[in-house]
C-alpha cells in the first residue's frame, strides 16, 4: 500500500524547531549512537526519514520522540548537521499541539507572541479578579485571620477547580495520544492486561525519570529531575497543606521543610536551566524554543514571587505580602492554566505515558511476531503424509 | 626408459610469450620437451610452420596466441581459430594423430596455464609414442 | 651459401642460468654449430663488461652475426641491439635465445635443461644466419589536423592546436558550433553559464585564421596514414548542393560526442504520453528560456527529476553516464531560484558526486530543501496520472529504499535525466578513421590507463564523450592532451617507423587480393590500376597475418621471414 | 647413327597420356620438331626399343621429355636410364613435376590399392583371386611385370631434372616454348621451370577481385556462379591463388575454379598449407563452431590441395603404419 508523500509537511514543523532535517541523508549514525534506539523503536534516523517525505499520519502515531531525552549525541555525530536531536525536540513540541485538540498549543509552539499575550492577559484578569474577591470579603492589611484578604479557604477551592479543568484537559489530550499511537492502528493486538501488568511504569518513569540516567551524561537528568520533584512537591503542598502554609507561625515545621527544599530546588534548577540556554553549554541548549524560555522564565518567577510574599509575610508587612500574593496568583494561574495542557509543561505528562505505552506496543509486536510465527508452523502438516 | 617427446610451441609476443617468461620469473617449472619459437602474432603461424616442425620431427606442436578479443593486434587471432580446425582435419587425413597439434589462447597473465598446458601435452605425447611422420619419411629410403 | 661468421655469447646471469644450464658444455656445442666464429660463456652479458666483450668480438672476429643467450628478448634485446651496434653491426644482426625465463628458471632437470638451451641456442644460429641488416624509415609529418566535431572538445583541439599556430580542419556534421553543451543553460556545480563559455570559443575558433570550419560537412573518406592522411570531406551547401573537399592532414582528433537516451524507450516513465514529463534537455531549453512553465503555462509547484534514465540497468545502459547527477543537483537550485514555492525532489539510486566542487554542490543542495529519494537499483519508479482531488498533475510511484515504504509522490513536472549514449553514427565513423569501439559503442583509446587519447590507429585521437561519458571538465582536458600530443609529434617534423613490417614483392603479387580483408589496420592497399596490394609501411604495425595468409608467398614479413623461421624449426630439431 | 639433327626422346611414365597428347595438339609444329629433330623414343607415336635407348652412349640424346610419374620399377629404370643417355631431362608435366594425379595414391597403402583394383573393385567378376606376381612361371619359363612401389615419387625424387614444364597437361604454346627454347639454345638456369609464371593464377585470372569474406563454402553445382566475380569471393574452392599460371586461366575463364596443376609458387614450400591458410583465414566469423560448420564445406580438403602435388608436399603421403 503506497503511502502519499507531503513535501509541505517540513514546513509546518520548521516553527516548532526543525530546520535542518532536510539536510540527513541517513548515514544512520544517530540511530547507531542513541542508547535508547533499538528495535522495534529504532530512531532519530526513521522519524526525520518520515519527516522529510512528510508522512504524517506515520510520525503522528510515533512514540520515538518521547523515548529520547535529548542527551545530544546523535547531533554531535551528525556528518551532515541535520539537528536530529533537535528534530526529535520539535517532534515532541509538535506532538504536543497534535495531542491538544483545542488547537491552542498549536497557537502558542508557532508564534510566542500569542504565548505571551494570552499569559499576560491570563494574568491581568486572574490579577484584577483576585483584587476584586479579596476587596469585596477582606482587608488589603489582613494577610490571614477571620478579615484576610485572600483567604486560604478560598484560594484552595479554587486551585481545586483549576485542577479539575486541567485533568480533564490533560486526559482528553492524552486519550488522542494514545488514539494516535495505538488505538488506530488495527494491526496491533494488544490486550487489557498488557495495559494492567505494565501500569506500574506510570509512576515509576514519572517520579525517577531513570531512563533519562542512562545517557552518558548525567547532570541534565539530575537537574531535570530536581526541578520535576521539586515542582511536584509544590504541587502536593498547595493542593493539600495551602491552609497551614498560608497561617501563622504555629505551623508544622516539616511543612516548611519540604516547602524550603522545593522552592529552592525550583529557583537552582531554572537558573541552572537558564544559564545552560544562554551558555548553549551543551547541544541540547544549542536551540532554544521560545517556548523553552518561557517556561523556565515562568516557574522561577512564580518561585522567586512565592518565596519573596513568604518573606513579607513572616516579616508581618501584610499590604506588601497581600499585593506579592496577588502578582504571584496571576504569575500561578497562566503557568497551570496555559503550560500545564498546551505547552512545555505537558511533557511532564507525555513521557511517561509514552514510555508505558511504547511498553505495551512492544510486548503487542513480539506477541503478534510469535503468533504469525506459530501459524506458519500451523500451516505445515504436524506430521508428513504417508502413502497408504 | 620412457620416450621423451620433443614439442615445437609457436607462441605470440605479446600475450603467450609473455605468459610464457612470466611462468619463468614465477620459477613455475613444467617439462623441458617444449622448444619455443616466438612470432609476433599468432597470425604470423603459417600452417606450413606446423607441417614443416612435423616434418622435421617434432612429435607435437603447440599453437598459442592471446585470448579471441584480447589480440595486441585486436584481430589477429581470429585468424589463427580459422586456419587451426581446417588443418587439423588434413593432418588427420595425412594419418597423423589429432593430440599432436594443440591450440590454446594463453594471455601474458598465466604463467600457470603455460605450465599446465606443456606438462599436459608432454603426458599424452609421451603416451602416444613417436610421431609418425619421421618414420614414415626415413622409412622408404631403400625399399620402394 | 657460406654461413657468416657468428658470434655464440652465452650469459650465466649470475647463478640465475648457470645453475641450471651447463653453460660451457653449450658454449662448446656451439663452437661447431653452422659459421659460429666465436663462441663464449660469461658471468653477466648485460653489464658493461658483457656488452664490451660482444663489441670487441665483433672487431677482433669481423663478426657478422651475433647470438645472445641470456633472459628473454622481452628484456635485453634493445639491449644487445644497441651493443652491436656500437661496433657498427646492424641492429637486426643480432639474435637472442632465451634460455633463462623459458629455460633455467623452468626446469629442475640439469641435462635436459643444457640439452634444451643448446637446441635454443642451434636455433639461433641458423636463424640469424639468414637476418637481413634492416633500417629504420622516416617520414615526413603534414602539420595540418583534422578535427571532427565541433563540441566543446572539438573546438577546443581546434583552439589549442591553431593557437599553436598549426592549421586545422574542423568538420561539424550541424549547421552550427557548439554540440550538446550548446543546449545546456548553467553548468555544474559552479552553475556559470554554458553559454558564454561556449560563444566566446566559438567566435575565436570562427574569426581564427588557422581554423578552417565546415558546417553541415562530413568526413567521407581517410587515406594514407599517420602523418599522412588524405581526408574527404563533403560539404553540404545550403541550396542542398554537395562540394567535395580533400585536404591533407598529419592527425585527426575524433570528437564526435554523444548522443541523449531516447526516453520513450524507459516506458514506464509516460515519456511522450504525458505532457508535463520532459527530458533534462528539454528542461534545458525552458532553462535557457528563463521560464519553468508546465505544457498547460502553468508554474509547476511539484517538481521532480528521476535520475539514472537509460543508465545504470539491465534493461538499458549498463555504465553510468557521470553528467546526470550533478545536473539533476543543478535543477534544484535552478528550480528553486526561479519558483521558490516550489518543491523540488530527487527520484535517484545512488548519488555519484565525484570530481572538484561536488560533494559540496550535493550538500549545498540540502540548503535548498531538495527531497531526496531513493529507489533500488534494477528497479524503476512508475509514473501515472493523478487523481482529480489531488493537489498535483502526476504521482510518481517509488520503492523508497531509505524509508522501506512504497512512496506516491506528487508532482506537476517532471524531468528526466536522460543517460549518453554513443552517436548512432559512431560505427561508420570508427569504421572511416579505423578505430575500434567496446561492447556499449564507445571509441577503444589505445590503453585505459596510461594512453587514454590515442588509439589502436597511428594519428587517430579521441576526446569528448565520444570515448565514454564525460564531464565538460574532462573532455577540455582530454582535447588538451590530444593537442599537445599531435604539437610534440608536429615539433618533430618527421615520423620514424619501425624497421620491422610487412612488404610485398611485386614481381610475386597477381592481386588475387586475398591479403587485403587480413590486414586488422587496412596497411594493405590494392591498387586498381596496377592490380598489385602494397603494404603502406607506416600503418604496418608488422603481426605478420597478411604474410601467413598469402597463397603465392609474395608478402615477406621483416624480420619474421619463412626462411627465418625454418631455420628456427630445423635449429630447435636439432 | 649419327646425324646434326637434335636427338630427343618423349618418355611416358606414371601418366595418362595427356601430356603426349598435348605435344600433338601442337599440331603441325610436330611436323617442323620431325625435321629438325630425330625422335629416338616416343612411345605413342614412334618405334623406339629400350635396348636401342641401352645401346646408347651417355649423353648422346640431346634431350628428353619425361611426362608421368614413377610408380614402379620401369619407371624408375626409364628415368635413370634416359638421365644418364641425356644432356637436357625435362619433367613434363604435373605427374613428372610434382607427381600428378598418380601421387594423390599416397594417401593410401599399395597393399589396399591392389586389393581395391584386383578383387574388391566392383567391376572384378566375383571370386576372382588373381594378383598381379612380379614374376609368375609360364609353362616352364618366368615372365616378369615391373615391381609396383609403396609410393609414388615425382621425377627429381629418382634422378636429377634439368627444367621443370608443369601443367596438367602442359599448355600446347608452352610445349612449342620450350622446344623452341631448346632448339635456340637460350635456356634459363638449370632446375627453373619454364612455360609458366611466376605470379599466381589470378594474373591471368579476368574475373574481378575484391576483398574476400567468406560466410558459406559451395560446390560449383550448388550456386549459380557469377561469371564476372572471383570464384573464391563467391565460396567456391578455387586454387588459383595459390598456383602458378601459364596455363592462360583456361578453367576459371570456363567457370571451373582452378585445380592448381600448375603446382606451387616460387618460394612456397608447400602448396596445399598456402592454400589452406588462404582460404580459411578469409572467413567471416569469429565463432568456433561456426568456423567448423563453414569448413564443413570444403569436403576432402587434402584431395584438393595436392591434387597434383602430393608427392611434392612436406608430407607427401599418408604416414599410417
Amino acid at each position: 500500500m503506497a503511502i502519499r508523500a507531503n513535501p509541505k509537511l517540513i514546513e509546518e514543523l520548521e516553527p516548532y524547531g526543525a530546520e535542518d532535517v532536510m539536510k540527513c541523508y541517513h548515514c544512520g549514525n544517530c540511530s547507531a549512537v542513541c542508547p535508547f534506539s533499538q528495535d522495534p523503536y529504532v530512531f532519530p534516523r526513521k522519524p526525520m526519514r518520515n519527516l522529510q517525505l512528510g508522512l504524517e499520519e506515520k510520525l503522528e502515531g510515533d512514540l520515538d520522540p518521547w523515548l529520547c531525552y535529548y542527551c545530544g549525541e546523535c547531533s554531535d555525530q551528525c556528518p551532515r548537521d541535520a539537528e536530529p536531536g533537535e528534530t526529535m525536540m520539535s517532534l515532541r513540541r509538535w506532538l504536543t499541539s497534535r495531542y491538544d485538540w483545542t488547537g491552542i498549543s498549536r497557537l502558542f509552539y508557532r508564534s510566542w507572541r500569542w504565548e505571551l499575550g494570552a499569559i499576560i492577559l491570563v494574568a491581568v484578569i486572574t490579577a484584577i479578579a483576585f483584587s476584586l474577591f479579596g476587596l469585596s470579603q477582606g482587608s488589603l492589611a489582613d494577610y490571614d485571620g477571620p478579615n484576610a484578604f485572600l483567604p486560604s479557604s478560598a484560594i484552595h477551592i479554587f486551585d481545586w477547580a483549576l485542577a479539575v479543568v486541567l485533568l480533564v484537559l490533560l486526559l482528553s489530550n492524552a486519550t488522542r495520544m494514545w488514539w494516535f499511537t495505538m488505538g488506530r492502528d488495527k494491526t496491533l493486538r494488544t490486550s487489557l492486561g498488557g495495559y494492567v501488568r505494565s501500569l506500574w511504569m506510570l509512576p515509576a518513569h514519572f517520579l525517577t525519570q531513570i531512563r533519562y540516567s542512562q545517557c552518558d551524561r548525567k547532570a541534565p537528568w539530575v537537574t531535570h529531575l530536581a526541578l520535576m520533584l521539586s515542582y511536584v512537591v509544590m504541587l502536593v503542598l498547595i493542593m493539600f497543606f495551602l491552609a497551614e502554609m498560608a497561617s501563622g507561625p504555629s505551623i508544622d515545621w516539616r511543612v516548611h521543610v519540604l516547602g524550603y527544599l522545593a522552592t529552592a530546588g525550583l529557583v537552582v534548577s531554572t537558573i541552572l536551566f537558564l544559564r545552560n540556554r544562554t551558555k548553549k553549554s551543551a547541544p541540547q541548549y544549542q536551540h532554544s524554543h521560545e517556548s523553552d524560555w518561557i517556561f523556565l522564565v515562568l516557574i522561577l518567577v512564580v518561585a522567586l514571587t512565592g518565596i519573596l510574599q513568604h518573606i513579607l509575610h513572616r516579616s508581618g508587612l501584610d499590604v506588601a505580602a497581600n499585593v506579592t500574593y496577588i502578582v504571584h496568583l496571576s504569575l500561578v494561574v497562566p503557568m497551570l492554566a496555559l503550560e500545564v495542557p498546551f505547552s512545555k509543561w505537558s511533557h511532564l505528562a507525555y513521557r511517561p505515558l509514552a514510555i508505558y505505552l511504547a511498553h505495551v506496543r512492544a510486548i503487542a509486536l513480539a506477541r503478534s511476531r510469535q503468533g504469525d510465527e506459530a501459524a506458519r508452523r500451523g500451516a505445515e502438516p504436524a506430521t508428513p503424509l504417508r502413502a497408504a | 626408459m620412457t620416450f621423451e617427446p620433443k614439442i615445437v610451441g609457436f607462441l605470440c609476443n605479446w600475450c603467450s610469450y609473455s605468459g610464457a617468461d612470466l611462468a619463468g620469473t614465477s620459477r613455475i617449472h613444467y617439462a623441458p620437451n617444449i622448444r619455443v619459437i616466438r612470432v609476433m602474432c599468432s597470425a604470423r603461424i603459417d600452417p606450413t610452420f606446423v607441417i614443416k616442425a612435423l616434418a622435421d620431427g617434432a612429435d607435437g606442436v603447440l599453437v598459442c596466441g592471446c585470448h579471441p578479443g584480447d589480440c595486441h593486434y585486436s584481430e589477429g587471432n581470429y585468424k589463427t581459430m580459422r586456419r587451426m580446425p581446417l588443418l587439423k582435419r588434413m593432418l588427420a587425413d595425412f594419418g597423423i594423430e589429432e593430440e599432436r597439434v594443440r591450440l590454446e589462447w594463453v594471455s601474458a597473465s598465466e604463467g600457470k596455464r603455460f605450465a599446465d598446458i606443456v606438462d599436459d601435452m608432454t603426458e599424452r605425447l609421451r603416451e602416444l609414442g613417436p610421431s609418425p611422420v619421421k618414420m614414415a619419411l626415413a622409412g622408404d629410403a631403400g625399399e620402394r | 651459401m657460406a654461413e657468416p661468421r657468428t658470434g655464440v655469447f652465452i650469459c650465466n646471469c649470475g647463478t640465475n642460468i648457470a645453475k641450471m644450464v651447463d653453460c660451457d658444455a653449450v658454449a662448446e656445442a656451439a663452437s661447431s654449430m653452422p659459421g659460429v666464429a666465436v663462441s663464449r660463456s660469461y658471468k653477466y652479458m648485460c653489464s658493461n663488461p658483457g656488452q664490451e666483450m660482444i663489441a670487441q668480438d665483433i672487431a677482433d672476429h669481423g663478426l657478422e652475426r651475433v647470438v645472445v643467450a641470456a633472459c628473454s628478448p622481452r628484456m635485453h634485446e634493445p639491449t644487445f641491439r644497441r651493443a652491436a651496434e656500437t661496433a657498427g653491426l646492424n641492429p637486426y644482426l643480432v639474435e637472442m635465445a632465451n634460455i633463462r625465463e623459458q629455460c633455467s628458471w623452468v626446469h629442475d632437470d640439469a641435462v635436459a635443461a643444457t640439452e634444451k638451451a643448446e637446441d635454443l641456442v642451434r636455433a639461433a644460429v641458423l636463424r640469424v644466419a639468414h637476418h637481413e641488416p634492416l633500417e629504420r624509415l622516416t617520414v615526413d609529418m603534414c602539420p595540418n589536423t583534422l578535427v571532427i566535431g565541433g563540441g566543446i572538445a572539438g573546438t577546443t583541439a581546434a583552439l589549442e592546436l591553431a593557437d599553436a599556430g598549426e592549421l586545422v580542419y574542423l568538420v561539424e556534421r550541424q549547421p552550427g558550433l557548439g554540440g550538446n553543451v550548446g543546449r545546456v543553460d548553467l553548468t555544474a556545480p559552479y552553475l556559470d553559464s554554458a553559454r558564454d563559455m561556449l560563444t566566446d570559443r566559438i567566435t575565436r575558433v570562427v574569426e581564427h585564421p588557422d581554423v578552417d570550419v565546415m558546417v553541415n560537412s562530413e568526413l567521407k573518406r581517410l587515406d594514407g596514414f599517420v602523418g599522412n592522411f588524405k581526408a574527404t570531406i563533403a560539404v553540404h551547401g545550403p541550396d542542398g548542393a554537395e562540394e567535395e573537399r580533400q585536404v591533407d592532414v598529419g592527425s585527426v582528433i575524433v570528437c564526435t560526442g554523444y548522443r541523449e537516451f531516447d526516453a520513450a524507450r524507459a516506458t514506464h516513465f509516460g515519456y511522450g504520453k504525458l505532457p508535463n514529463v520532459v527530458t533534462s534537455f528539454e528542461f534545458e531549453r525552458m532553462l535557457r528560456a528563463g521560464r519553468i512553465e508546465t505544457k498547460e503555462g502553468g508554474l509547476p509547484q511539484y517538481v521532480a527529476v528521476v535520475h539514472c534514465v537509460g543508465s545504470r540497468s539491465e534493461e538499458f545502459n549498463g555504465y553510468c553516464s557521470r553528467v546526470c547527477c550533478m545536473t539533476a543537483l543543478k535543477y534544484a537550485h535552478e528550480v528553486k531560484s526561479a519558483l521558490p514555492a516550489s518543491y523540488v525532489s530527487d527520484v535517484y539510486v545512488d548519488m555519484h558526486a565525484f570530481g572538484k566542487g561536488c560533494e559540496d554542490f550535493y550538500r549545498r543542495s540540502a540548503e535548498v530543501k531538495t527531497l531526496f529519494l531513493m529507489y533500488g537499483k534494477g528497479e524503476h519508479p512508475v509514473v501515472r496520472r493523478a487523481d482529480p482531488g489531488d493537489d498535483c498533475e502526476m504521482l510518481i510511484t517509488v520503492d523508497e529504499q531509505l524509508s522501506g515504504e512504497t512512496i506516491e509522490l506528487p508532482a506537476d513536472l517532471i524531468i528526466l535525466m536522460v543517460g549518453m549514449e554513443p552517436r548512432e553514427d559512431a560505427e561508420s565513423v570508427a569504421h572511416l578513421v579505423n578505430i575500434s569501439q567496446d561492447k556499449d559503442g564507445w571509441f577503444i583509446e589505445s590503453h585505459p590507463k596510461l594512453d587514454p587519447v590515442a588509439t589502436t590507429t597511428d594519428g587517430v585521437y579521441i576526446a569528448g564523450a565520444c570515448q565514454a561519458p564525460k564531464d565538460i571538465p574532462d573532455s577540455v582536458a582530454q582535447a588538451r592532451a590530444a593537442a599537445g600530443r599531435i604539437l610534440g609529434k608536429i615539433s618533430k617534423g618527421k615520423l620514424e617507423i619501425d624497421a620491422m613490417f610487412a612488404e610485398v614483392d611485386e614481381d610475386r603479387c597477381s592481386g588475387c587480393r586475398v591479403c587485403n580483408e587480413i590486414c586488422p589496420y587496412s596497411a594493405i592497399e590494392f591498387d586498381a590500376a596496377e592490380r598489385r596490394s602494397h603494404v603502406i609501411s607506416a600503418l604496418c604495425k608488422a603481426c605478420g597475418a597478411c604474410v601467413a595468409t598469402c597463397p603465392s608467398a609474395a608478402i615477406k614479413a621483416r624480420h619474421f621471414t619463412d626462411a627465418q623461421i625454418f631455420a628456427e624449426i630445423a635449429g630447435v630439431l636439432g | 647413327m649419327a646425324s646434326d639433327k637434335l636427338q630427343i626422346a618423349l618418355y611416358w611414365a606414371a601418366a595418362c597420356g595427356g601430356c603426349d597428347v598435348a605435344v600433338l595438339d601442337t599440331d603441325e609444329f610436330i611436323l617442323d620438331v620431325a625435321a629438325a629433330a630425330d625422335i629416338r623414343l616416343w612411345p605413342i607415336a614412334v618405334d623406339g626399343k629400350y635396348a636401342d635407348i641401352e645401346a646408347m652412349e651417355d649423353g648422346e640424346l640431346d634431350l628428353t621429355i619425361f611426362n608421368g610419374a614413377v610408380r614402379n620399377s620401369e619407371n624408375e629404370h626409364l628415368a635413370k636410364l634416359l638421365r644418364a643417355k641425356s644432356k637436357l631431362l625435362v619433367a613434363f608435366g604435373s605427374c613428372a613435376h610434382l607427381g600428378g594425379i598418380p601421387g594423390l595414391a599416397n594417401l593410401t597403402s599399395r597393399d589396399e590399392i591392389l586389393s581395391t583394383a584386383y578383387l574388391h573393385n566392383p567391376t572384378i567378376e566375383r571370386g576372382n583371386k588373381t594378383l598381379p606376381l612380379p614374376e609368375s612361371g609360364v609353362n616352364g619359363s618366368t615372365l616378369t611385370i615391373p615391381g609396383f612401389y609403396k609410393h609414388v615419387y615425382k621425377l627429381d625424387d629418382i634422378v636429377p631434372v634439368d627444367y621443370y614444364v608443369p601443367g596438367c597437361p602442359p599448355a600446347a604454346d608452352q610445349v612449342k616454348a620450350v622446344l623452341q627454347a631448346v632448339v635456340a639454345g637460350d635456356l634459363p638456369a638449370v632446375g627453373s621451370v619454364v612455360g609458366a609464371s611466376d605470379r599466381a593464377l589470378c594474373e591471368d585470372c579476368a574475373r574481378v577481385k575484391s576483398e574476400k569474406r567468406i560466410k558459406h563454402f559451395y560446390r560449383p553445382w550448388q550456386i549459380m556462379i557469377d561469371p564476372e566475380a572471383c570464384l573464391l569471393e563467391q565460396g567456391i574452392l578455387c586454387a588459383g591463388p595459390a598456383t602458378r599460371s601459364g596455363c592462360g586461366a583456361r578453367c576459371p575463364s570456363s567457370g571451373i575454379p582452378c585445380r592448381g596443376c600448375y603446382g606451387p609458387l616460387p618460394g612456397v614450400v608447400d602448396q596445399g598449407a598456402k592454400l589452406l591458410s588462404a582460404v580459411v583465414s578469409v572467413i567471416d566469423s569469429t565463432d568456433p563452431a561456426e568456423i567448423e560448420r563453414i569448413v564443413d564445406g570444403l569436403p576432402d580438403f587434402v584431395g584438393f590441395a595436392y591434387r597434383f602435388g602430393m608427392p611434392a608436399s612436406l608430407l607427401q603421403r599418408s604416414v599410417r603404419q
